[in-house]
């Protein structure tokens, strides 16, 4: 188990009424927390159509995470 | 003279100024795009809107793009500035302007910069509607 | 509002006057394109140039192209301005603005404005070298 | 015979070294009246790259010229 910090934006901030919280987790994968935090806040997009970032760097979803990782959770986006 | 430049700004973005920087004698061609807000998105009357941006990822992820655009299109220059913060009907949301030394180069470099920037920058739009309602988009319901 | 507005003009070209003309609260793409005086072309170094155009001609002719991509794009908008006479390097020679609802229409139909009115206008170039030389350029010789 | 006036522009203007003239034709189309002039002062662009208006109006080289008609020789255009 590790520990590492889960940052939301946007939709994902209103969801979760959080811009932050540090997660005590089995998940491997910057996906597999993905998946643990979607299903407890209740995300409704779906994983392919976000981004996730680690320490501030775009990162795919199959990246490993680390203890004391900062995981940026993106929902689509929709700049321009 | 720096041949990219991508900033996050809470400023209205001045093209006047942003057009000189990229200029060059041997660019004969210059192509721009602005994104407006407009007052009508997929059917509901928008009143204005709010951006958001994770700023470091956006402008790294940014400067890539003009990179990306510079090198594919064999660009002179390119510049792009994406406002954030709340914006009303008739602003300029993103500003891509591009020289080259041909227009065909210009267009397309231009026209693969705000696609990209589209798809890829951490940023989010929360529409105000008429009826006082909001609403987050997405790249889904967004068709600019 | 009118929609098309394409002039021969002896003066600078006032572009950020130009833009706002091109606004409505239902536009949220909005593409240009300039034409730059370069230093080269052809393999030739360029001091400066001199343009000359049949004015009532160019100026129909320029205006019917403005309303075939406005019909065609569907665009909310479109100007462009050409100057005639004496230009320097890095002098604007041509612009062109349109304003549609969304990105693809703008692009698409800026360049088809551009295109057609390198094709279409009685506009000619003399250009004058730095070894003194100086020469009329036709679309075969111009790339751009 | 018909009497027309021709002018001419750029690179026609230098060749022939007159802005306009007034010739007694018996050309009957645009294109008939380019050839003629263009045999007389030497134009080296053909016809098909070049344009002519008809009293201010674009027009094909098909079209037929009358008495009066003022005919504008447009070399090779290069806008933009």
């Amino acid at each position: 188990m590790i520990n590492v910090t889960a940052k939301y934006f946007a939709v994902f901030r209103e969801k979760t009424g959080k811009e932050s919280e540090v997660l005590l987790t089995s998940a491997a994968t910057a996906g597999d927390l993905f998946t643990e935090v979607a299903t407890r806040h209740l995300f409704s997009d779906p994983m392919l159509r976000c981004k996730v970032a680690i320490n501030d760097e775009l990162a795919g979803w199959d990246s490993g995470i680390s203890e004391g990782d900062i995981v940026l959770f993106f929902p689509p986006v929709a700049g321009g | 003279m720096s041949r990219s430049n991508f900033k996050i700004t809470n400023e209205p973005i001045d093209i006047a100024i942003l057009n000189q920087t990229l200029r060059d004698d041997s660019a004969g061609a210059y192509a721009s795009f602005e994104g407006w807000v407009r007052n009508l998105n997929d059917g509901k009357n928008v009143n204005s809107l709010d951006y958001e941006a994770h700023g470091v990822v956006a402008t790294s992820e940014g400067e890539k793009i003009l990179i990306e655009a510079i090198d594919r299109y064999k660009l002179v220059a390119a510049t792009s500035f994406h406002r954030i913060g709340h914006l009303e009907i008739g602003d300029c949301a993103v500003w891509v302007g591009v020289s080259a030394q041909h227009r065909g180069p210009a267009f397309d470099g231009c026209r693969y910069i705000i696609d990209e920037l589209k798809q890829r920058l951490p940023i989010w739009k929360k529409e105000h509607y008429q009826d006082g309602d909001s609403d987050w988009i997405n790249c889904l319901t967004a068709k600019d």
